[in-house]
């Protein structure tokens, strides 16, 4: 969905105070099991899923709030998600690593490294066979791209010439580990091995995001194939809320001092009016402050139910006693 | 009306569907070729946007189906060998089956998961001789285990209509199986319908797979001296907990066999449910492979590790005590 | 006499080992920042080549330990979530599991593979929350899943001065239980003994990992109504069956609790081979997951999925009867 | 193990003699469950361990006839082993895709593709550890290189400059599946995304193969990382012997002709004497007789002995019935 400047600004700014809003409810315990933030990252997300069509897919990761919220879910629903309720986009079932919206084009979530990017594949299969002009956008970590399943997806993508885009969020680190240490040769370079164009872009940069993914996406459109989009990021925060607890010191100060200085807010925020950043600021304030009303004023599932769904045949399974 | 033979049944099964339902693929190795019988002649007739030879690349093709069918599609994924299912395990377990509650109920994966020649191909040895129906029996994961043709071909064609994933092992024992049907008189066989195979009225025997013959074989022999019923479950999950209670309900005895391993095999949840729920007059038995096996190459090792007749006898004798 | 935690009993466990035995080093994913703890000060104590951070590439670091295996190493792996069991499926169950055989016992393979923080981690949902211990039961890879800090600590020990691949569960439920030891006082832990937490005469209560202590509570709860003894197999495979025979030979009901699915799982196979094998005055009874669970994320769910102190309770009434 | 020209033919005839052997065992029924043959491609097994050193290790594939012989297995013990005999390399226990000897530093064929690249890479992780010197050759076929394990090996090897030597025996076809329409890509250029030197060369020309290998072993030992090493062969026979059962028209014969002029024995035998090419012949007709007789001569397992050796420890399995 093609977006102004002031609109990239106002989705990145959602995120941000969504992931927020999503900390403090982890400290206070609505939100159970901790998130994985994407603060620092939501140039990625919204350049990316503003390069995209509606009709077109996505999968995400485990660290995928903001892949969800920029691709158009309701930001309320997310959070009635990520705090259990019946009224959350997987009816309280998924939570923060599989939210799904295929409404919105969004596969879901994957808590499983690496392993969206296969199904991201068969998606742009079917839809090259319908015909349907859809692109896929796989979101993966650095880490991700260790994943025997994911390498040999972007075989599969390149042999039949599918329309995926494989976005690699390298923002330095697998939890602890270095991109260095733990990735021999690169993102763009593996995907060249398999005759996949790459590119590296500034992730930081929301519009330089979305003007390369623009062009992977039409190459795509056109039938050229799958491109990988390397997005040079950071988190902020922590690995994982976890974090909070146990001390690791894999970064600097320095480092994450040098990378806030790059924040993709205060980037996109200075391509727009303050006028214009104060609106947004105020309306993203107001639409979270309902969807947080919305999330904890929700009816949680009755326990009844915990095994709805899980035929989809409708069969039902024994209980654990008989 | 010609003898139907087990590769022609999935074949028949797989092209009926396949004409059915435009929605219906197949994805696999070497399946344009045919090398299984399996899809011999479909990719003529289909073409290769419905017959797909994947590359040597299992993981991702199995998640590829999962994410054709997110977007409407009905694969069907032909492996080679067994162990196959061990190297697609999280893609099956832990990825197809769980999304749908994972989601909420927004989304289903109807994949058909085919094994043509499970269990002991004499002198694969190893690595290619497993016969994991148990282990996704475990995770809960639909899995049919046809003895014969016609089960074959209506079991798959169910499969393929399920919403859900389901596993169909073709064990290479009943390979050789035909049946005199009309193939017209074909249909389909419904998920957790078992099938009684010879009626009796000493002893329930729950036969598995290529081991039903093996069953009906001995309970050919036994014959007159005791009245042995011949139960064949056709899946072990679902598995068809009121056709079994009927029947031991009639004999009130039970001796299983089956191929898998012994520790947590589907032979010990059968005997758990049955000895929870059902009423016994006589402790009951089970027929496996050893625990933890492994396949030795030659031949009367490999053998050795199998379940036998010979066993099944003693075992049936045992309980008529 | 300070009181042992569960992470830290394995942590001593680990370094204890590789103190004796420099054949001994680790494998896994930020071991050595050693987030889950097992790992806590081994990087600087023996040094990057004998802990090893490994990237995300689980299957070939898997199978990599074999190789090192082959050429005179003992390597422990520490898998951060249980699902990643499924996705070494192969590397374990098709390759580390079936050497000594295949090669006619040339070849041992004495590799360990820990997951610290098996079974439901609250709010972790479906693809974190598995305890696929069954699993390894049927293929039969030897399987623990100690109940508490001082059996984590002999069982981790054994495990890894075994000469067969070892699978390690270290429930997440029991991960916040203190022994009140003396560290010098630990020891090894040989694989295949039960241990008795509490004798009783009424009925045994087969109890497996962090369901151990759910069971004593409930034994607690009971007392002077029925008298229960609490039977944990601290491995469920191998399983100590002389063990079990003399805690049935005493008390003659049996009911079992334990946190897989229910088809195929440990559960079953104990009734299976206690009715086949031993004497009952009662039919049993198990508490399990229900069949193919997959652990919602709300919390309510993920609670009403798992086995419950009252499902306990009401079961052993029920034996009673 | 150094050989002279005539040496490298002899231990090329050895192999395409004892393959034709296998064949005809199949076909009498000694041999049960057939076997891939290697007829054609003795050049890169007989090339590549030709530059090995004796401690040095390999890991084999399911059509591993050649390596074994090639490595320096007794031919009689490993026709035993196919026949099923106690006198095996693997005393009757794993067969064709099984064999294995450590004696010769051979950890293994294997029956599932690409899953023996990591073991070798773990192999020779252990060996750079207690400074062996050793180098690991894995071999592998060209649809190896779509299992996404051997390109995490791959990345692994790379990442902590192991001596490992992956050897690509890139025949043409996975089975029935043509290179081209597998992989996207190369073989060479998979290896270099992960920044390791690679070649492709004439997998029929024995010398050629041994003399890249020679190179590749050395830059190893030197710890200067692994290699790889991609060779151009084809095989004259079927995929599997089952293949003799049914028709499958996935090469034409002129394309087979065509590799058959390329005999790596008529090449490697043209560099040798006749009168040195006669004896070699006559040698190795000899030795196979002998092995042939010892095999077919020999034991057969005691099935009371089924699950010996399941596990190393010792202890006993359950049996299949109480
Ligand atoms: C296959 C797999 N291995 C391990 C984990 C545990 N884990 C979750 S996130 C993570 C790090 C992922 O790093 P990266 O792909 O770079 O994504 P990032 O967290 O940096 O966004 C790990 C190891 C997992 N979820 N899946
Ligand atoms: C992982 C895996 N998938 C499928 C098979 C079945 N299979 C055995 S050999 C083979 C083809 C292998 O081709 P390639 O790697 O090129 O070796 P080649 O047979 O040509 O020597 C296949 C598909 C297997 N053994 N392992
Ligand atoms: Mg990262
Ligand atoms: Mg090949």
């Amino acid at each position: 969905m093609a977006l102004s400047a002031a609109g990239l600004y106002r989705r990145m700014r959602l995120i941000r105070d969504f992931e927020e809003l999503a900390l403090r409810l982890v400290k206070s315990g609505d939100i159970v099991g901790g998130t994985h933030p994407y603060i620092g990252e939501e140039a990625v997300a919204v350049g990316v899923c503003a390069a995209l069509a509606e009709q077109d897919l996505i999968t995400s990761t485990h660290r995928g709030h903001g892949h969800v919220l920029a691709k158009g879910s309701d930001p309320a629903r997310m959070l009635a998600e990520l705090t259990g309720r019946e009224t959350g986009l997987n009816r309280g079932r998924g939570g923060s690593m599989h939210a799904a919206d295929i409404g919105q084009g969004i596969l879901g979530a994957n808590a499983i490294v690496g392993a969206a990017a296969p199904i991201a594949v068969g998606a742009a299969w079917a839809g090259q066979r319908h015909g349907t002009g859809q692109v896929v956008a796989t979101f993966f970590g650095d880490g991700g791209l260790n994943q025997g399943v994911l390498l040999e997806a972007l075989n599969l993508a390149a042999l039949w010439q599918l329309p995926v885009l494989f976005v690699c969020e390298n923002n330095g680190y697998a939890t602890t580990m270095p991109v260095r240490t733990g990735i021999a040769g690169s993102a763009t370079g593996r995907a060249e091995a398999f005759g996949i164009p790459a590119v590296t872009v500034d992730g930081m940069d929301v519009e330089v995001v979305r003007d390369a993914t623009a062009e992977a996406a039409s190459r795509a459109r056109r039938g050229d194939g799958p491109g990988l989009i390397e997005c040079l990021t950071y988190r902020f925060g922590p690995h994982h809320t976890m974090e909070y607890g146990i001390r690791l010191n894999y970064r600097t100060q320095e480092e994450i001092e040098h990378w806030r200085q790059r924040d993709p807010l205060t980037i996109q925020g200075g391509r727009i009016t303050p006028a214009e950043r104060a609106q947004a600021d105020a309306e993203i304030e107001e639409l979270l402050a309902e969807a947080e009303r919305f999330a904890l004023t929700s009816p949680r599932p009755d326990p009844a139910g915990a095994l709805d769904y899980l035929y989809a045949s409708g069969m039902a399974a024994r209980a654990g006693v008989a | 009306m010609t003898k139907l033979s087990y590769p022609k049944a999935l074949n028949k099964a797989l092209r009926d569907e396949m004409e059915r339902d435009p929605a219906v693929c197949v994805f696999g190795e070497d399946i344009g070729a045919g090398i299984a019988q399996v899809t011999l002649g479909l990719l003529n007739k289909f073409g290769s946007d419905r017959v797909v030879d994947t590359p040597l690349s299992e993981q991702a093709f199995t998640s590829m189906a999962i994410g054709a069918a997110l977007c409407g599609m009905r694969p069907v994924i032909e492996f080679q060998i067994p162990s196959l299912l061990f190297l697609t395990f999280e893609q099956i377990a832990n990825q197809a089956h769980k999304m749908s509650l994972m989601t909420g109920g927004q989304v289903c994966v109807p994949v058909t998961y085919v094994v043509p020649g499970s269990g002991s191909r004499a002198g694969w040895a190893g690595q290619h001789s497993d016969h994991p129906y148990s282990l996704f029996t475990h995770v809960g994961v639909k899995t049919a285990v046809p003895a014969t043709p016609t089960d074959a071909y209506g079991l798959l064609v169910s499969a393929i209509r399920d919403a859900d994933p389901v596993v169909l092992f073709a064990p290479a024992g009943a390979m050789a199986v035909r049946d005199d049907v009309d193939s017209r008189a074909l249909e389909p066989v419904p998920l957790g319908r078992a099938r009684i195979h010879r009626a009796g009225t000493d002893v329930t025997v729950v036969a598995v797979g290529h081991l039903v013959h093996e069953a009906l074989a001995v309970a050919d022999e036994l014959d007159g001296e005791i009245s042995v019923e011949v139960f064949d479950p056709r899946t072990v999950y679902p598995f068809d907990w009121d056709g079994l209670a009927a029947s031991i309900a009639k004999t009130g005895r039970l001796v299983t066999i089956d191929d898998s391993n012994r520790s947590c095999g589907i032979g010990a949840e059968i005997i758990a449910t049955v000895t929870e729920e059902m009423t016994l007059v006589a402790p009951p038995k089970r027929v496996t492979r050893p625990d933890g096996a492994v396949l030795p190459f030659a031949l009367e090792l490999d053998r050795a590790v199998q379940p036998s007749r010979e066993q099944l006898v003693t075992a049936i004798k045992t309980v008529m005590k």
